[in-house]
């Protein structure tokens, strides 16, 4: 292999090294300095970040079983930020004893984790999407389990990798239909026979559905808050936030690459599911105490309007899906990363425990609202501009009724994510979470979550250069 | 009927009578052991489309690894006398009808279209070209899905010793947690 | 810089100062600064305005500014001015600033309170000078949002219900001006070319009629839920009742008219044709609210309330106007915003003021308050007066020029509906008077109340404010009538040209 | 060694094979024995594959590649869910499927 | 050509006056107060007999006939391209006629104010008060246009409803001003409603306009017809319901007896002399449409103003409070105003009803003025309203009584007082035009001079009651106007109304018919000589009379329980059927919906909350009968 195409492969690969490099310190250092591999790990892989964000070559290599050009480096880049600041935040969490012998191991599994998405995003060949859903998934559910000492930690673990297993075996079902139909697994020469047959639809929808299962979509969503609420709060952030983020980017490259044949078969199924994600989303997390599993429904109902941007089959539709996981890594981050310091400075996860927060706590509360506030899509933070532009997308293919829907949905969450910012700014607590100082690693992440709210909206320039580069997919 | 089909016939009558004793047995042993004769048919199959290699590795790995850990982890958590209790009549139905809907949906799709076989000679499979394939970085070359199945597998290593791990430090402490 | 983005810059400031003051105590008086300015830039604007206009200027709309902001969907940062808008942001900058001063004793996290009241009189101000239906909807809801955390924290009886209400009926209209919006802009060029949300060159085109069946209701259904139309007015009631001072001030004076104004610069303007055909439906709906109003306020007991439903026939008013759809009645439309933005803000400035001596709102536990406070109370009457439309002030002017413009529709049915409007007038009347018999006439009922002292120094600026731009619309309105009229023109023009009436 | 043998019957049953596994994955109440109906599930799948690639596209290997890496990929899901499992068991004494229900609605 | 333009002073002087007493007044002493609103009104007063002198002898006459003026006209408010109300100041006969009413009686007023409200609190408040209704009844009088008099029209109702409240401590004065403004706020409406089906037809607001022979109104009788009446008659007629509500005619006139509440020379200014006449002066000024255009219109007007006069006399009759009966009184004889304006025709002598209306609006003026303030003269003696608790205070009282009689006799019709002139006028007018009518007032000129002898005899005649302190007459400042009133009442009638004030402005003879005259006189001195056999002494006759009759006494009394029907109306129709149901409906539908949407939404939250039940095989479950039921639907149903 030519240098030049480490260069193109170097996400996967620096992240490898990176996993690799971990690894070796973990065996050479210390037990009593193992505190150091955070500050390593997160040095690390902040370098990773930037070096991703260099310009690259495009191209194809392995015969087009790994595929990059702008638009997938992109998402990759978006990726990196998003763990970026999941490591960031989750640095104190991984200074508590009970956390300190495994801290290796859990930025191994990351790391390792991400370079199976990596790889799915790149894939050409539908092995190595389904090897990289699987690397995406599978440290993911050990992830989930990572807390030992917590019942329900376990149960997540177990119901992640069950559900997916059941998820992973229908999309092999659906994939090998594909296969017997087309008689390839490769993007582009399943696209060039593609007709959309009865069993070709069969497929597409088994296929479907293991996506829909990652992105968590209704009624493959179930799995979601269970394994939310039950996961450490940096593992949920990161399964809500990245692990949904890069199905859906390998999602909308399967269905612009592979089936555009039958985008209108795939727009029907988008449309319901759509609808269903959304409603159903909102309804159930209406009624959530524990805000782990709030901020569950809230990214199904999220999902729901992310298909949104599916469903015109236009490029300014896969330009804000792309903008709109943007949007999301820094606005949900941003809320999770309030949780997660609360939970770690005073265990408490409840919405009534977040009363009064904005009296000892003010600066998470304002962070936390306006991570709220993006989430729902209000001005000006940049959740307002990531909505927009997926009804925008919606509404331009003549999808009135569903933006309509969309948007009466959007009042439904906004209830819910009021009753937070109720909860912190309205009411009183006998019994409020004290007041704390987060480290420095917590006010570094959250730090760039809300310059991210803030500046990712009024920043046209950053959305010209996703719809430039998404072309590209 | 040729001797083909005769074997077809037992092997895929094995895979089915074995496969519904392994979800509805309620010896959980027992279960494994019907599975380890539906892993072992299903390698007689492969023997008969002729893809030997994948056969052997479906022997050795499905049978000799999977099944042996599932066998290991059962001894582990259960006793092997252990026998269920009956599933209950409501989940089973609705669960079979699922099943039911769900593989009558499928077959007659599948019987609805019309397979063409491509009019491409064959290739004679052999270690040689499995190999060749396995570590090509051309097209149809599978050098890359193996590198990154060497990550899985290794991360699968390290997740289930991360799971499993018995606790350190913390394990002693009161949780402060819950 | 151009002088309409100071619009928004100012508030902007203002917040950043306010955030870096050590000292609580001058977070007011900086707010007050900062809100003065704005008051002088108003009326620098007002001059600027019609020195252009005299000057020969013709263009539609002046000071037009137009950034590129997003290339696809194509959104700018355009801005520009009319009568209208200049008005609407007189208005603004006036209910702002005696605002202010009606809340100088918020002593409960003093410094958020005027942080979250600027944030929404910047979006208002933002919203008046958009002429890019994107910036316009961002600056909107820029505007409704900080009601909920102002109801919410600084408000009174059922504050989080109320909040919370309010904040959901009015993002609820803005749903529906969403999808309107974008379906005027994806049939803004329907001869093919670049599609554009900006009202200018989208009032050029027409819009394919099919679609404005569509969207000429979804948007003025979803402006008019902010213009309290019924029946989408009930978070009107309680969110006025809940509501700390200042906001509803805000609220019912600026916030308002936000609707009348969007129903009609967007609604009526963009969409004429459709507008000319649905019209009677929200022609009847309109002078439902208009009477309705009048007569729920009748049998309220509280001060608020009785506010509040007179606001929901106030504006009622305003909508039932824009819908008639010519010179005049539009002419009525926008002062009555202004007028009524002025009195109802003259109310409940007044009725925080009465709230915070008393400590009730309920008028059947208040009496005989004009010996006590006669300030407060003469005031009060003054803002009934102009409420019931007393001429020489502004109510007066506002509404017999939209009865008057109403009335010029040569078919039954406009002219049907304006006479039940007018009815309104009595029915107004009514309850007016009898508040301030309860209220302030009479000897006083509750011996606490015999000590009551009247207006601070601060709260007569806010009060005089007020009163004498009331007075100043109603006794000298020719000015004003003609800056907006000449406004009107084109956009007349424009609605006439389909308008078989 | 196939001839005499439609495509179809090896769909058939590897469909049926599968809805079994997914048939015992809803009802069996041992976390292992769900474990298993996976592994049927996937098995069936490979079967598909395999069927697919030498009745069809013989001139290719894909097929049977995949199926060589699902099973790899089901061996690594397999130990996790195993280590997951043993965990359970330890934490819970049990590892009844119905018993992994203490967060819901 | 005479330069009229100073009159604009005459409005803003009276208004500037307002501000300054209403903004500065509280800090001014109170007697200074007072003082400036005198001297400002007497300038005023000043200027419009300048105006008239000006107006009637030497401005420029066309075809003898007096011209119609614009002194000031300026664009108040551009409304349509042809409509706009301006604001501006119109000399006419009428309007220099009603300027010379409106000064002079509220001059009398001020000055006699100063004595009666002396040591009130809110001296200055009231004089601000009278100011604002000076400034409101002069715009209406000089109103250019139809709107320009709706603006004032309004004012002089906010003025009034002020100033009956001016005891606002006092929640009997609270509900009658309430009442008031209410009251005529409807008949507003009906107004408003009338200029703008007028002025829709017509495109104009200005007078001149509309009330020229050529305009638009007359010429173009109106559009489509509704009812079998012109558009434009049903205009008028609206217009009219203005007129009514303001000159509480029948069946808007139940605020003026409450209206009484107010302070005395509240009650002489505004509910006697000067605004409640503006209905008839509103037809005058319309007359030529109504004469012309609109006959049937004009019947309306008749036939109210005939009922009105009768039912108030009726009742003036039974009532006891003095100013009550003083107010039944002059909705009595704003009847007969109406009516002569109802039964007169247009031009030359057939405009006599109209002349006499003017005539009668001037004399009335006078006369009732000076009832009233002569009654306030008594009320300060006595701090009493009631008749019955009062008598034989002719000694105490020797000026009030003088003016008093002089005023009874004047209203009474004997001559040569200037009510017999223009009562007589009436009468002929009316015989000349519907014998009916003619009949109806004749009673009533009967009827008004037993009341008010009634009046007159029990309060200073009588048996002397038991006073707290020995009532004594009045302050020279209360006495002075009392006097010139007295004179004016006296002589007003030898002003020849025939050639200054007609219908088309040109002059006519007019003279006594004998006929009319001394029927009507005898009617009027047997109503005086009735009312003295049954009180000039304490006779049982007035109650044995009331036994006899209970029921139609008991009707009267209780001023026909109209006041009754308008409480059922307000209270429990408006109140209880509308008001109430409407604010329930609100708070229970419509908000309830909203509400309930919210609840909807809660509910539907919780019962599908089993979906997620927690059990791992039940997400399977769902998990794989979706991804079926997608295959299903998209596979085969929905292709």
């Amino acid at each position: 292999m030519s240098p030049e195409k480490f260069v193109i492969m170097r996400h996967e690969l620096l992240l490898t090294a990176a996993a690799l490099m971990v690894l070796i310190v973990e065996v050479f250092s210390h037990p009593d300095k193992k505190g150091k591999v955070i500050t390593l790990s997160a040095i690390c892989f902040g370098l990773i970040t930037v070096l991703g964000l260099l310009p690259s070559p495009e191209g194809e290599l392995f015969g087009g079983m790994y595929i990059t050009n702008a638009g997938r480096l992109m998402m990759k880049n978006i990726l990196n930020i998003g763990v970026l600041l999941v490591f960031l935040q989750s640095a104190d969490w991984l200074r508590r004893d009970e956390n300190s012998e495994k801290i290796s191991e859990y930025f191994v599994l990351m790391i390792s984790t991400l370079i199976g998405m990596n790889f799915m995003i790149s894939s050409g060949h539908f092995l190595m999407f389904y090897i990289g859903l699987e690397l995406a998934t599978i440290p993911i559910a050990a992830l989930a389990a990572y807390d030992r000492h917590r019942n329900i930690s376990a149960e997540a673990g177990i119901k992640l990798i069950l559900i997916s297993a059941l998820s992973s075996g229908i999309l092999l079902y659906g994939l090998s239909l594909i296969y017997g139909t087309t008689g390839s697994l490769y993007f582009g020469e399943i696209a060039t026979v593609f007709r959309g047959s009865n069993l070709q639809l069969l497929g597409f929808i088994f296929f479907f559905t293991g996506m829909a299962f990652k992105i968590s979509i209704v009624p493959f969503h179930l799995w979601t808050a269970d394994v939310y609420e039950g996961s450490p709060i940096n593992i949920t952030a990161y399964l809500s936030v990245i692990s949904k983020g890069a199905a859906v980017f390998i999602f909308i490259i399967v269905l612009f690459t592979v089936f555009p044949v039958i985008v209108a078969a795939w727009q029907k199924v988008i449309y319901v599911t759509s609808i269903l994600t959304m409603t159903i989303g909102n309804l159930f997390a209406i009624r959530q105490q524990n805000l782990k599993r709030f901020l569950a429904f809230s990214s199904i109902s999220q999902a729901g309007y992310i298909l949104l941007g599916f469903i015109g089959g236009n490029q300014l539709g896969m330009a804000s899906v792309i903008y709109y996981i943007l949007v999301y890594i820094f606005s949900n981050l941003g809320a999770f990363g309030v949780v997660l310091a609360i939970s770690n400075a005073s265990g408490k996860e409840n919405v009534d425990d977040y009363n009064g927060l904005y009296h000892t706590n003010p600066k998470l509360s304002l962070i936390m609202m306006l991570a709220l506030f993006s989430l729902a899509g209000i001005p000006p933070v940049a959740g307002y501009f990531g909505k927009f532009f997926l009804f925008t997308a919606a509404a331009e293919k003549g999808y009135y009724t569903l933006v309509i829907i969309a948007v009466l949905n959007t009042i439904i969450s906004l209830y819910y994510y009021l009753l937070i910012v109720k909860a912190m700014f309205l009411l009183k607590s006998d019994n409020p979470i004290e007041k704390f100082k987060s480290t420095w690693y917590t006010r570094f992440a959250l730090g760039l979550c809300v310059a991210g709210i803030i500046v990712t909206g009024f920043a046209s320039g950053l959305f010209e250069l996703i719809r430039n580069l998404s072309f590209g997919i | 009927m040729t001797s083909n089909q005769l074997m077809f016939i037992l092997f895929s009558a094995m895979i089915v009578v074995f496969s519904i004793l392994t979800v509805t047995t309620r010896r959980i042993l027992r279960a494994a052991a019907f599975l380890l004769m539906v892993l072992l048919s299903t390698s007689g199959l492969y023997f008969m489309l002729n893809y030997q290699f994948m056969a052997a590795v479906q022997l050795t790995l499905y049978a000799g690894g999977i099944v042996v850990l599932i066998i290991f982890s059962i001894l582990l958590t259960s006793h092997i006398s252990q026998k269920f209790e009956p599933v209950e009549l409501k989940k089973s139905i609705f669960s079979a009808l699922a099943a039911v809907a769900g593989a009558i949906l499928c077959i007659l799709t599948i019987l609805d279209y019309s397979f063409s076989a491509t009019t491409v000679a064959a290739q004679e499979v052999n270690m040689k070209l499995i190999g060749k394939s396995l570590l090509s970085v051309d097209y149809d070359g599978y050098v890359l899905p193996f590198e990154v199945i060497s990550i899985l597998l290794l991360a699968a290593m390290i997740a289930a010793i991360v799971v499993a791990k018995k606790g350190g430090p913390a394990k002693t402490k009161t949780p402060t947690l819950n | 810089m151009d002088i309409l983005t100071l619009f928004v810059v100012i508030p902007v400031l203002t917040i950043t100062a306010i955030l870096f003051i050590k000292d609580i105590k001058h977070v007011r008086v900086v707010t007050a600064i900062g809100m003065g300015i704005q008051l002088i830039m108003a009326a620098v604007l007002v001059f600027m305005y019609l020195a252009a206009r005299k000057a020969g200027a013709s263009e539609e709309m002046l000071f037009v500014r137009d950034y590129l902001w997003f290339k696809n969907p194509n959104i700018h940062y355009a801005i520009g001015v009319d009568g209208i808008s200049v008005a609407m942001i007189a208005l603004t900058s006036l209910v702002v600033f005696a605002g202010i001063f009606a809340s100088w004793e918020v002593e409960f996290l003093t410094r958020e309170f005027f942080v979250s009241l600027i944030l929404l009189a910047s979006g208002v101000f933002g919203f008046f000078i958009s002429i890019d239906l994107f910036t316009m909807f961002l600056f909107y809801e820029l505007a409704v949002i900080p009601m909920y955390l102002l109801i919410g924290i600084w408000g009174s009886g059922p504050k989080e219900y109320s909040a919370m209400k309010l904040t959901l009926m009015l993002m609820g209209g803005s749903a529906l001006i969403l999808a309107g919006l974008l379906g005027i802009y994806f049939n803004s060029a329907p001869d093919g070319g670049q599609f554009t949300f900006n009202i200018l060159e989208i009032s050029k085109v027409t819009i394919p009629m099919s679609a404005q069946r569509l969207f000429f209701p979804l948007t003025f259904v979803g402006f008019g839920v902010l213009g309290a139309l019924f029946p989408f007015h009930t978070w009107s009631p309680d969110g006025h009742a809940s509501a700390p001072t200042a906001v509803s001030m805000l609220h019912a004076g600026v916030l308002m008219k936000l609707g009348g104004y969007g129903a009609f610069r967007v609604a009526i303007f963009l969409m004429p044709e459709a507008a000319v055909e649905l019209s009677w439906i929200f022609i009847i709906l309109t002078s439902i609210s208009v009477v309705y109003g009048a007569f729920g306020a009748i049998v309220q007991k509280d001060l608020k309330y009785i506010n509040a439903y007179s606001s929901v026939s106030h504006c009622g008013l305003v909508l039932f106007a824009i819908l008639m759809m010519n010179q005049t009645a539009l002419n009525g439309a926008v002062i009555q915003m202004i007028s009524h933005g002025l009195m109802t803000a003259l109310f409940f400035a007044l009725i925080g003021m009465l709230y915070g001596r008393t400590h009730t709102r309920m008028i059947n536990e208040m009496g005989g308050l004009m010996k006590v406070i006669p300030f407060l109370s003469v005031c009060y009457v003054i803002a009934g007066l102009a409420s019931l439309g007393l001429p020489g002030l502004s109510g007066f002017v506002a509404e017999m020029t939209i009865f008057v413009g109403a009335f010029q529709h040569t078919d039954v049915f406009h002219r049907v509906v304006t006479i039940v409007a007018v009815s309104s007038i009595v029915i107004t009347a009514v309850y007016i008077l009898r508040v301030v018999a309860i209220l302030l006439l009479g000897p006083t009922t509750d011996e606490h109340h015999e000590h009551l002292t009247d207006a601070k120094w601060f709260e007569k600026v806010s009060v005089v404010t007020l009163i004498g731009s009331v007075a100043g619309i109603g006794l000298a309105p020719y000015w004003l009538s003609t800056m907006i009229g000449a406004s009107l023109s084109p956009l007349v023009e424009k609605i006439v040209s389909v308008n078989p009436f | 060694m196939i001839t005499g043998i439609p495509i179809h019957y090896f769909l058939i049953l590897a469909t049926l094979m599968f809805f079994a596994g997914v048939y015992g994955f809803l009802t069996r109440r041992n976390l292992i024995t769900v474990l298993m109906s996976v592994e049927l599930i996937l098995n069936a799948v490979n079967i598909n594959f395999m069927a697919f690639n030498r009745y069809l596209y013989p001139h290719k290997m894909e097929g049977m590649f995949f199926s060589l890496f699902v099973i790899a990929v089901a061996a690594s899901e397999a130990a996790v869910a195993i280590a997951i499992i043993i965990n359970i068991y330890r934490r819970f004494s049990t590892i009844n499927v119905e018993d992994a229900h203490e967060m819901k609605y | 050509m005479v330069n009229f333009g100073y009159t604009i002073w005459i409005l803003i002087l009276p208004f500037l006056m307002f501000l300054l007493l209403g903004l500065a007044g509280h800090k001014l002493k109170p007697k200074l107060s007072g003082l400036l609103g005198t001297i400002g009104l007497g300038i005023i007063t000043a200027l419009s007999y300048v105006t008239a002198y000006k107006y009637f002898f030497t401005s420029e006459k066309v075809d003898e006939a007096f011209q119609k003026l614009t002194a000031f006209n300026s664009v108040w408010l551009q409304l349509t391209e042809n409509l706009h109300i301006d604001i501006g100041i119109l000399l006419d006969p009428i309007s220099v006629m009603m300027l010379i009413v409106v000064t002079t009686v509220s001059f009398m007023v001020h000055i006699y104010s100063i004595g009666y409200m002396h040591g009130e609190k809110g001296f200055e408040r009231f004089f601000a008060f009278l100011s604002l209704f000076t400034f409101s009844m002069l715009g209406l009088v000089v109103a250019t246009n139809i709107f320009q008099m709706y603006i004032f029209w309004e004012l002089v109702g906010v003025s009034s409803y002020l100033l009956i409240g001016f005891y606002y401590t006092k929640p009997s004065a609270v509900r009658a001003s309430k009442k008031a403004f209410i009251v005529t706020r409807f008949a507003d409406m009906g107004f408003l409603i009338g200029i703008l089906i007028l002025s829709f037809n017509t495109k104009t607001f200005d007078f001149i306009t509309l009330t020229s022979l050529s305009g638009p109104a007359i010429t173009q009788t109106g559009g489509a017809a509704f009812m079998g009446l012109s558009v434009l008659t049903w205009s008028m007629i609206f217009v009219y319901m203005g007129g009514v509500g303001k000159s509480a005619m029948f069946p808007f006139h139940i605020w003026l007896p409450d209206a009484m509440e107010g302070p005395t020379p509240v009650s002489a200014l505004i509910h006697a002399a000067t605004m409640v006449v503006a209905g008839v002066y509103l037809v005058a000024r319309m007359f030529p449409i109504y004469s012309i255009a609109a006959p049937d219109a004009l019947e309306v007007v008749a036939y109210v103003g005939a009922f009105s006069s009768l039912l108030a006399a009726v009742i003036a009759c039974t009532q006891t409070d003095i100013k009550r009966v003083l107010a039944y009184s002059t909705m009595s004889q704003i009847g007969y105003m109406m009516l002569a304006l109802g039964v007169s025709g247009y031009g030359g002598h057939d405009g006599l009803g109209y002349m006499a209306s003017m005539f009668h609006l001037f004399t009335h003026a006078m006369f009732k003025a000076l009832l009233f303030l002569g009654a306030g003269a008594i009320i300060h003696a006595v701090h009493s309203n009631y008749m019955t608790e009062m008598g034989g205070l002719r000694k105490y009282l020797p000026i009030t009584h003088a003016t008093f009689l002089i005023a009874c006799l004047t209203i009474a019709g004997v001559p040569p007082l200037s009510g017999f002139f223009s009562k007589d006028e009436i009468l002929t007018a009316a015989l000349h035009h519907n014998k009916l009518l003619f009949a109806v007032e004749y009673a009533v000129a009967g009827l008004t001079a037993f009341y008010m002898f009634r009046l007159y005899f029990s309060i200073f005649w009588g048996k002397e009651r038991h006073y707290h302190h020995t009532p004594h007459e009045a302050p020279l400042t209360m006495t002075v106007p009392l006097m010139i009133l007295a004179v004016g009442s006296v002589f007003s009638g030898f002003i020849p109304f025939s050639k200054l004030v007609t219908s088309d402005s040109r002059p006519f003879e007019s003279h006594i018919e004998m006929a009319v005259a001394i029927p009507s006189v005898l009617i009027g001195l047997v109503g005086i000589f009735v009312a003295y056999i049954m009180y000039s002494k304490e006779t049982a006759i007035p109650d044995k009379l009331a036994t006899t009759f209970k029921y139609s006494y008991k009707w009267a009394y209780n001023k026909f329980y109209i006041d009754e029907v308008y409480l059922f109306v307000t209270k429990n129709i408006i109140f209880r059927y509308i008001s109430t149901p409407i604010a329930w409906f609100d708070r229970h539908i419509v908000d309830g919906t909203m509400n309930l949407i919210a609840l909807v939404t809660q509910l539907v939250s919780f019962r599908i909350r089993g979906f997620q039940s927690g059990q791992l095989q039940k997400y399977g479950y769902v998990f794989v009968t979706g991804a079926i039921a997608l295959a299903i639907i998209f596979v085969y149903l929905w292709k």
